[in-house]
C-alpha cells in the first residue's frame, strides 16, 4: 500500500535503516517490550482521497446547514456573514502551517497578526493590554475566575444570571482544581440589579462576572457596578459579545477590570462549537497574572522594530508548576480570522453588522408580539438582537413544527431552565434577510393559530 | 530609522472606506438611540483599520511572507510534530454541512456531524487501548487538566482525601506540572537517571498514599520509550494512584503501541500533533481524552452515543461526571480533519506512520552523532535530543545554531527543553519527509558544525536571509508595548 | 454608497481633482460628447456580500451538481476526481492574480509552471515540444487545422468522425475565415478504416484528424496510419485524451505530427463545460507555426538558469497581421491545475486513474449487456471507459426516467444524431463507485423490464 | 555555477512515491491487457514526477512566492485592467452547484447556471447599449474573431462578396490584425494624427466598398477618447463597412458611455478585465460579444433563452449563426464572477468605477507630466501613455526604467506598446488603487528619474532585489530549451 502523506519507498527505507546500521524495524523497537507490540487496531481499511472525499460529502449533506434553513439560533454561536477574504487569506499555508512564533524573526506574520488582535480587542474593550487568545468564551470566563482568585487571594466568585450557562458550568469544573466556591446571583434578564449584587458580594468574593448582552439578549446597564464591586475588593469580569461592543459602550469605561468573551462571530464559522475563540484583556495593573501568550514589539538587531512573544514568565515552559495558566496551545488561527474580518470590517463596517442585527431583531419582535398569545419574557430589558419569545405553544414543539418549514426558530429555553417550557430564544443577524423574518412570523402564526383552532375545538368537544 | 516592515493595520486607511459591505436592515424599525438608553451606546468608535478590501488582503497577504510555514519547508520542531497537513481535511473541515452547523440544532439535523464525533471516539478509543472518549478539550493541556479533574474526582468519590500530590519526572513539559498545580495538586518532581528514563528508586521513594497520579509522556520528551513502563504502572496502581498518559508524543507509537496496554488510567491526544490537524500558528488545537474503566464515570459531558437505532444522540446524564470542560462539544472542525486522516491510513497506514517516523528520527540521529554530543546512544523514538554543548565552548550555544539553520531554509529545532540536557537541540523530523530533506538537513547541520569550527562569526551572527535580523527579546519583556495605540 | 472594492473616499476625489486642476469628474469628460454621457442602465440595485453569497448560493443549489447523483455524463468533459492540494495551492494569489509572465523577473512562478506543463504534455504525447495551452479542445483542434494548412499550403481538412462533433463544428466556424474546406468520414466507432482514409485524402488535404479514444469511447489503432498520411503530403493530426495516455501508447510514437487534446479531465472543475485548458503539441520542425505562448529556459544576468516566454515572433503582439495565431489570453491558470495534478499523480497515478475507470467500464458494459434487449453499440470496436450501450429503451427516455434515482444515465446520442434514438453514450470515471455500478445497473433492468412489460401488455390489449 | 531557484519538477521523487492515491478500481473485470491489444498499450510510462502530496505542495508554493501578483502589490499595466479580483466571486465559482455540473446535463438540472447566464446576457446587453450577447468567445481576442466572422458572414449574407479589407488604426492592439487575418480579410492600417486619434482623413481615404469594418477601441490605447467617434460611424456605416468595439478599454466607460449609443455594430468584452475575473497568469479569459440588430441573425450558438413560463434554455435553432466558437457554452466560471462583480456593484457602482479609473489614471499623469514626456496633453481616460525617449537620452530606456520599477515593490507598465509612441510606457492604474498607492509610484517614478540623472548605473542593472536578476531573453530564442528531458 502507498499512502500519498508518506514519501518511504522501500528502498529509501531499507537504505536508511542500512545508514542507522540496524537490520530492520523490529530490531529498532526492540527495546520495547514485546508484548505491548503486538497490537491489533480495528479501524477501517485505508481510503483513497476521492473516497475520503466522497464520505466525507455524504456525512456533511446529512446536517442541516444554516445556508439550507433560515436559522434563528445564537446563544453564544452566531451565523454571521463572513466574508470571502477572510478564509481565503487566512488559509494561506505560511498562516495555518506554522507553530507556535517562538522563533520570532521567522514568525513575524502570525506574531503581527496577534499584536493586531490585542490591539483590535482592546480598542473594542477599552482595555489596555489583552492576551493573544483563549480556547473560547467559557475557558476565558473560568480562566478570567482564576485569576480573579489569584489577584484579590479570595476563594469564592459570584456568576451573574446573564452568563451563558455553559460558560458558568465551565468556570464550576474549573473551580474544582483549587476548590473554590462559585455563587450564582438569581438568573435575571433585566438591566443588573445593583442591590442585589451589592448583597451578595462576600469579604471572599473575588469578582463579580456579568455578561452584555446577556445569554438571554438584554443589555445590563453597568453604570455603578464597577464602584460596588470595588468598594467590596472584588474585580468586575464582564463577559462581552465583541460584535456588540460596535454599538455598546466598552466594558472599560464602566471600569471593568477583565473583559472577556466569544469572539466566533467574528470570522469565524460556527463549526458544530468549535474551533472558536476566547479573548481577554485586562488592565496594565494585572498583566502579569493574565493567562495565556502575549505578543510585545521590540528591536531586532539592527533596530527595526518587530515583534516577539514576551512576558513569558507567566507562562508553562517557563514557570511550570508556578505559571499563571497551564494554556500552550491556543486559537491563534481563529484569532487570524477575527483579526481579518475587523480589519474588512473597521469601525462602521461593525456597527452596521451590529445595527442591521439589532433592528432586524427589534422589527422582528414587533411583528411576533402582535400574534395571539405571543410576549416578549422580558419586556422590562432593553435588548439587542436576540430576545426571548413567550408563545402559548411550548417552544420546542414550536421549534420542531418550524423546521418542516425550513426554519430553525430559536432554542427552547428548556434546553437550560426545564421550567421555561414556553419560552424561545431568538436571535437575528445581518444574515436573516427580510424575507427571512417574514417567513418566521407567517410560520409562528401558522402554529399558533393551528394550536389556538385545536384549543378551541377542545373546548367545544369538552 | 528602519521601519516596520508592515504598519500596524489599525493605523491604516482613511475614514469611510471599507473592506466589505453589510446588509442594509431593509425593516421598519426604530433606531438603536430609540430603544436603547443613550448612556449605554458608544461614544467613541473604536480606532479600527479603513481600508478597501484589497488593501486588507495585501497587508494579511505581506505578513504571511514573513513565516516559515510546514508546506513552506522542514520544520523539525521536536515534541511538536510539525508533520504535513494534507489538504483533504481542510476541504473536508470548509464544506457547508461541517462548517455551518449550530450545536444547539436538533439532534435530527446533525447525524452526519454526530456520526463524525462518535465513530473518531470508537476510534481513539481503538487506537489508545483504552474504553472511552470525550473529544471536549481544546489542546493538549486542557485535555491534562481534563484528565487531572477525574482522577481528583476519582479519588474524591473514593473518599481518598489525603492524595494531594502529583508526581512528574523532570524532563516533563512544562504543562504537565502547570496542570496539576491549576487542578490544585502539589507537584512533586521525579529524577530520570542515566538513561534518560524514569529513575525507578527515585519514583518509587515518593509512592505513597498522597500520591493522586503519575503523570508520565511514553516516549517520554527526550524522544525515549520507558521502558520499565509495566514496572512503573505497577507500582503506582500498588500505592493506589493512577497513570496520566500525555500523548503529544504518541506519533512514536501510532499503531504500534498502546497506552491502554502498557497500563495508563487517561490518555489525552493531540490532534493537532499525531493526527495532522494544523497547528495555525499557534492554534487550534484538539485533545481529547480517552479513559478506562476507573475514570469512566468521571467524563466531562456530553458524549456521543450511538441508539440501538442507529441514531446518534448527545448523552449527558452521567452523574459522577466532572461537568463541562468547554461549551459544546469541543473543536469539531479538528475531530473532522483526524477523522479524514485516520480514514486515509486505515490501521496499517497509522503503523506505518509510527515506524517511519522512528526511521527518521533515527537516521537523523546516526547521521548527526559524530558532529554533536548525544546523551543517550540507544535508539530513539520518533525524535531525539542532542546536545550543542561542545560547539557552546566554541562560543556558538545552541541558540545560536538554531537561528543559523534558518539561512538554510530550515526551521530551528525546539531548544533548551528538556531541561535536563544543557543546551538541548530536540528534533523531531516526523515522517512526512522524505530521505532527500533529511539528507539536506544533514548538511546543513554538518556545515554549521563546521562553520563554528571555522568561521564561528556566521553563527553568531545568524540569521543572515530573514527580513528582519536578530529580535531583542530582553527589550520586549523590559519595556512591554503590547498594543497599538491611535 | 460605499463599495468594497472603491478605496476613494469623497475627501480623497476632491483632493485628486484638485491635483489635476480640474473642477469635477463631469469636467475630466468633458471631452466625450455629451449625448453619450447620459445612461441609465437597467441593472440590479448593488448588493451587500452577505447578499451576494446568499443569491449565488440559491442559484447554485437550483443546478444539480455532481456530488448530488450519480453522473455517467462524459463526451468530453469529465467528472474526474480532484486532489484537493490542486485547487488550494493554484487559488494562491500569486498565481490567479498575476497577469501573463511578460515580465520574467517577476514571473518565474508562472513561468516555470508553464515550462512544466509543456513538458509534460510532451511526455504524455510523445511530442517534440508543446505551447502554453489553447482555450480549449475544440479550438485546439481547429487551431491544428489551420496550422496544419499553413504547414502544408492546402486548403482542405479531413475530420474523422471519431473526433468530438462539437470540435468539428468549431472547425467549421474556423474554416470560414480563409475559407477552407472540411471533409468528413463518415461516423465510425471502429478501429481507423486505413482504406477508407487513403480513399478521402486528395492533393489537396492538408491533414487528416483522428481522435483516441474516439467521441464514442472506442479506442482506434493508430498503427500505419501516419504512413498512409504523410504519404499523401498531408500531416496526422491526433486528438487525444491526456489521461487515457497514461496507458494508450503515446501519439508521438505512432507518427503523429499534431497532438491536441483537452486537459480539463486534469484538475479542472466540470463548470458547465469552462474554463478548461486545451493543449497542443507538436514536431520540433514545425515550432515556428505553433500557436500560442511558448515558454522557455534562459539564463539571467549572473548565469543562473531561468524562464522565459519566447519564440514570441510567431505571436500577435509582434507579428500583428503576419501572426500565426490571434491568441492572446489562453488558459494558463487551468493548466496549472493540470500542471499540479499530474505533478501529484506520477506515472502510477495516473495509470491508475484511467484503469480503476477502465476497468469498471468494463464490468459496467459486461453487467450491463446482460439486460434483455441491452448490447454494445459498437462490438466490435475495443473500448476505455466509455461505451455507447443501445438499448431497448429509447436513450432519452431512459436518461429521464433515471433521474428520479438520482442517477444521470449518460448523454443520448440523438443530441448530435437524430436517429440515433436508442443509444446512450456512458462514461465511467474513479469517481463512479462500484455501489454507483450496482444502482445504474439495477435502474436500467428496472426501467427496461418495465418497458418490456408494458410492450408485452400493449401486446395482449392489441 | 547557479542553479535554477527551484528544480523543475519532472526530474524530481522517487520510483513509487506518490501525491495522491486513487481507488481501486474494486470490482471483476478483466485487465486492461485482455481488453485491448498489447500494441495500442503504452511501452513507456511518461517521466512524470513521483513525489509525496507534501513535497508537491511546497515546489509549488515556492514557485508562486517567485511571481507579482496584484493581490501583492500595484501592477499598473497598462491595456490589462489589474484591477482586484474579489474574493467572493472565487468562493461563487467553486460551489459544488457552479463548479460540478455538466454541460450535457438536462436543462431542467441547469436552471440555476442558465439563469446566470440568461441574466448576465441583458446585463452585458443593458452595459453596451446592444440588443443581444453570446457567452462563448474564452478571451478578448477569440471574441473578435466571432465578431469579424459575423461581419464576414453579414456581407456574405448580403451577397456582397467584395468586401475583403478590415480597417485597423495604428495604435490597435496586435490582436486586432492578427484576427483580420486569421478570418481572412486583409488588414488595412489606419494612421493616427497628433492628437494620438484616427486620422479622419486617413480613415476617410480608406473607406470604399472594400471594406468590411473598422476595428476600434474606444478609448484607444493611448487611453485617449475617440472624439470623433460619431462622425467616424456614420463614415463607416456610409460606405458600407461595419464597425467593430475592441472591449478591452471598457472599464474607462463602465456604466458611463456605450458602444452601442457610438454606433458600434458589434463588441466583445473582457470579462477579465472590465468585470474583474482573475488573469490567472495569462488566462482564463472570456470575451462576451454582444451585438446589434445587423448582426443578431449570425451570433454563434447556443444562446439562453427564458421562456414564457420562467423557465431557460439553450436556443441552437439560428439558421444564419456562424456556429459554434468553442465547445459548451464558454467559460462558465467567468460567467458566475462578473455576475457577482456586477451585483456589487448595480448601476451607479458600474459608474463609480470608470469615474474613479479615469481619475486615477489623470491624478498620475498629473503628478508625472514634469519628469516624464507626456505626447498627448488632453485629460486621458482610464491609462495614459507616456515616452521614456528623455530617459533614453541619458542611457535608461523604458525597459531599463521598468525593471528599475520591481525594486519598488512594483510591477512595470506595458512598455513600448503601442506602437506609434517611442519608448512608451502605458498606465493603467485601475480605480481599486487608493491614492496612497498611487502617491507612492509617483514617488518611485520621481527617484527613478533622479537615478537616471544621478546614478544612472542603478536603472541599467535593475532590477536588484529579486530572486533572479534580469533574464537574457535572446538567448532563450536563439537555442530554444522548450521542455525538460528526462
Ligand atoms: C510533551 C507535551 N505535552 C503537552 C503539550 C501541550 O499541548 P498543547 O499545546 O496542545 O496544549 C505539549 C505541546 O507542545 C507537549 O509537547
Ligand atoms: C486592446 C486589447 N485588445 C485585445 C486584447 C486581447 O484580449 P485577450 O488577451 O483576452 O485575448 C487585449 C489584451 O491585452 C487588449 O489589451
Amino acid at each position: 500500500m502507498t499512502y500519498a502523506y508518506l514519501p518511504h519507498t522501500p528502498a529509501d527505507r531499507a537504505a536508511m535503516l542500512d545508514s542507522i546500521g540496524v537490520s530492520s524495524m523490529d530490531a529498532l523497537l526492540s527495546h520495547i517490550p514485546k508484548a505491548l507490540r503486538e497490537v491489533r487496531l480495528d479501524l477501517p481499511r485505508p481510503h483513497a482521497e476521492a473516497e475520503i472525499q466522497q464520505r466525507l460529502a455524504r456525512l456533511a449533506a446529512r446536517n442541516v446547514s444554516a445556508s439550507q434553513q433560515a436559522s434563528f439560533v445564537g446563544a453564544g454561536v452566531t451565523h454571521r456573514y463572513r466574508p470571502a477574504a477572510v478564509d481565503q487569506i487566512a488559509s494561506r499555508s505560511e498562516f495555518y502551517t506554522a507553530y507556535t512564533p517562538y522563533q520570532p524573526e521567522v514568525s513575524q506574520g502570525t506574531l503581527q497578526a496577534i499584536f493586531e488582535f490585542q490591539s483590535m480587542i482592546c480598542e473594542l474593550t477599552g482595555m489596555d493590554v489583552a492576551n493573544a487568545s483563549m480556547y473560547d468564551g467559557s475557558t476565558a470566563v473560568a480562566e478570567a475566575a482564576l485569576m480573579a482568585v489569584r489577584v484579590t487571594n479570595r476563594p469564592r466568585v459570584l456568576v451573574c444570571g446573564s452568563v451563558h450557562p455553559e460558560y458558568e458550568a465551565v468556570t464550576r469544573t474549573y473551580a474544582q482544581g483549587p476548590g473554590l466556591v462559585i455563587d450564582s446571583l438569581p438568573t435575571r434578564a433585566d438591566a443588573t440589579d445593583v442591590a442585589a449584587v451589592k448583597a451578595a458580594l462576600t469579604p471572599d468574593t473575588s469578582a463579580l462576572i456579568v455578561q452584555v448582552p446577556g445569554v438571554l439578549g438584554t443589555v445590563a446597564d453597568l453604570a455603578g457596578l464597577a464602584d460596588v464591586v470595588h468598594a467590596a475588593g472584588a474585580l468586575l469580569v464582564v463577559v462581552a459579545d465583541p460584535i456588540a461592543l460596535g454599538v455598546l459602550e466598552a466594558p472599560g469605561r464602566w471600569g471593568a477590570d477583565l473583559v472577556v468573551g466569544e469572539a466566533q462571530g467574528l470570522g469565524n464559522a460556527m463549526s458544530l462549537g468549535g474551533p472558536h475563540v476566547g479573548y481577554m484583556a485586562c488592565r496594565d495593573a494585572h498583566v502579569r497574572q493574565l493567562p495565556g501568550r502575549i505578543c510585545g514589539m521590540s528591536q531586532d538587531a539592527e533596530g527595526r522594530p518587530c515583534f516577539t512573544l514576551t512576558l513569558q514568565t507567566r507562562e508553562q515552559h517557563i514557570r511550570r508548576e508556578k505559571a499563571a495558566s497551564n494554556i500552550c496551545t491556543n486559537q491563534a488561527l481563529n484569532a487570524l480570522f477575527s483579526t481579518i474580518h475587523l480589519a474588512l470590517l473597521g469601525p462602521e463596517g461593525l456597527r452596521d453588522v451590529a445595527r442591521t442585527s439589532a433592528l432586524r431583531a427589534h422589527h422582528l419582535a414587533d411583528r411576533l408580539t402582535r400574534l395571539p398569545g405571543c410576549r416578549l419574557a422580558h419586556p422590562e430589558s432593553p435588548f439587542l438582537s436576540e430576545f426571548v419569545l413567550t408563545s402559548p405553544v411550548p417552544a420546542t414543539q414550536l421549534r420542531d413544527a418550524l423546521l418542516a418549514r425550513g426554519i430553525l426558530a430559536g432554542l427552547p429555553l428548556d434546553t437550560w431552565w426545564p421550567e421555561r417550557t414556553h419560552d424561545l430564544l431568538i436571535a437575528v443577524t445581518e444574515m436573516n434577510a427580510p424575507e427571512e423574518l417574514e417567513a418566521l412570523v407567517a410560520g409562528i402564526a401558522a402554529v399558533v393559530s393551528a394550536q389556538g383552532g385545536q384549543r378551541s375545538q377542545e373546548a367545544v368537544h369538552a | 530609522m528602519p521601519e516596520l516592515l508592515q504598519p500596524v493595520i489599525l493605523g491604516e486607511g482613511a475614514p469611510g472606506r471599507r473592506g466589505v459591505v453589510i446588509p442594509e436592515p431593509a425593516v421598519a424599525a426604530p433606531e438603536l438611540a430609540e430603544v436603547l438608553p443613550a448612556s449605554m451606546l458608544r461614544r467613541e468608535a473604536p480606532a479600527l483599520p479603513q481600508q478597501s478590501e484589497l488593501e486588507t488582503v495585501r497587508h494579511y497577504l505581506r505578513l504571511s511572507q514573513l513565516n516559515h510555514a510546514i508546506d513552506k519547508g522542514f520544520y523539525p520542531l521536536g515534541s511538536c510534530t510539525m508533520k504535513y497537513n494534507p489538504k483533504v481535511n481542510e476541504w473536508a473541515a470548509r464544506l457547508d454541512g461541517m462548517a455551518n452547523i449550530h450545536p444547539y440544532q436538533p439532534e435530527s439535523q446533525l447525524q452526519g456531524a454526530l456520526e463524525i464525533m462518535h465513530d473518531l471516539q470508537q476510534w481513539l478509543c481503538a487506537i489508545t487501548g483504552l474504553e472511552r472518549c470525550s473529544l471536549q478539550p481544546a489542546a493538549g493541556a486542557h485535555g491534562e487538566l481534563t484528565g487531572i479533574l477525574m482522577i481528583k474526582a476519582y479519588h474524591q468519590h473514593r473518599g481518598d482525601a489525603r492524595r494531594t500530590r502529583v508526581l512528574v519526572p523532570d524532563s516533563a513539559h512544562g504543562t504537565n506540572p502547570a496542570t496539576a498545580a491549576v487542578a490544585g495538586f502539589e507537584v512533586v518532581t521525579v529524577a530520570s537517571d542515566g538513561r534518560g528514563l524514569v529513575d525507578l528508586a527515585d519514583l518509587k521513594s515518593k509512592l505513597d498514599d498522597r500520591v493522586a497520579a503519575l503523570m508520565l509522556t511514553n516516549p517520554n520528551t527526550l524522544g525515549l520509550f520507558e521502558e520499565d513502563i509495566l514496572e512503573i504502572q505497577e507500582a503506582v496502581h500498588a500505592a493506589g494512584g493512577l497513570l496520566y498518559y500525555d500523548g503529544a508524543n504518541f506519533n512514536a507509537i501510532l499503531g504500534t503501541v498502546r497506552p491502554g496496554d502498557m497500563g495508563f488510567d487517561v490518555v489525552h491526544l493531540n490532534l493537532h500533533k499525531t493526527f495532522s490537524t494544523p497547528h495555525g500558528g499557534g492554534g487550534p488545537g484538539s485533545g481529547p481524552v480517552v479513559v478506562g474503566k476507573a475514570l469512566e464515570p468521571f467524563l466531562p459531558v456530553p458524549i456521543v452515543v450511538r441508539d440501538a437505532s442507529g441514531t446518534y444522540r448527545l448523552e449527558s446524564d452521567r452523574p459522577l461526571t466532572i461537568g463541562r470542560v468547554k461549551a459544546f462539544f469541543g473543536n469539531f472542525g479538528m475531530h473532522v480533519r483526524a477523522y479524514a486522516y485516520i480514514l486515509a491510513h486505515g490501521a496499517e497506514g497509522l503503523a506505518q506512520v509510527s515506524r517511519d517516523a522512528v526511521l527518521n528520527a533515527n537516521y537523523l540521529k546516526a547521521n548527526l552523532k559524530e558532529a554533536f554530543e548525544m546523551p543517550h546512544a540507544q535508539p530513539c523514538m520518533h525524535e531525539f535530543v542532542m546536545s550543542g554543548s561542545r560547539q557552546k565552548a566554541k562560543g556558538c550555544n545552541t541558540l545560536l545554531m538554531g537561528k543559523r539553520l534558518i539561512d538554510f531554509g530550515i526551521h530551528p529545532p525546539t531548544i533548551y527543553f528538556p531541561l535536563i540536557v544543557p543546551e538541548a537541540m530536540m528534533i523531531e523530523p516526523t515522517e512526512t519527509e522524505s530521505k532527500e530533506t533529511l539528507d539536506r538537513f544533514v548538511t546543513a547541520m554538518h556545515t554549521i558544525a563546521r562553520e563554528v569550527d571555522e568561521t564561528p562569526e556566521v553563527v553568531q551572527q545568524a540569521p543572515h536571509t530573514t527580513p528582519i535580523k536578530r529580535v531583542d527579546e530582553v527589550l520586549a519583556a523590559r519595556k512591554p508595548v503590547l498594543r497599538w495605540r491611535p
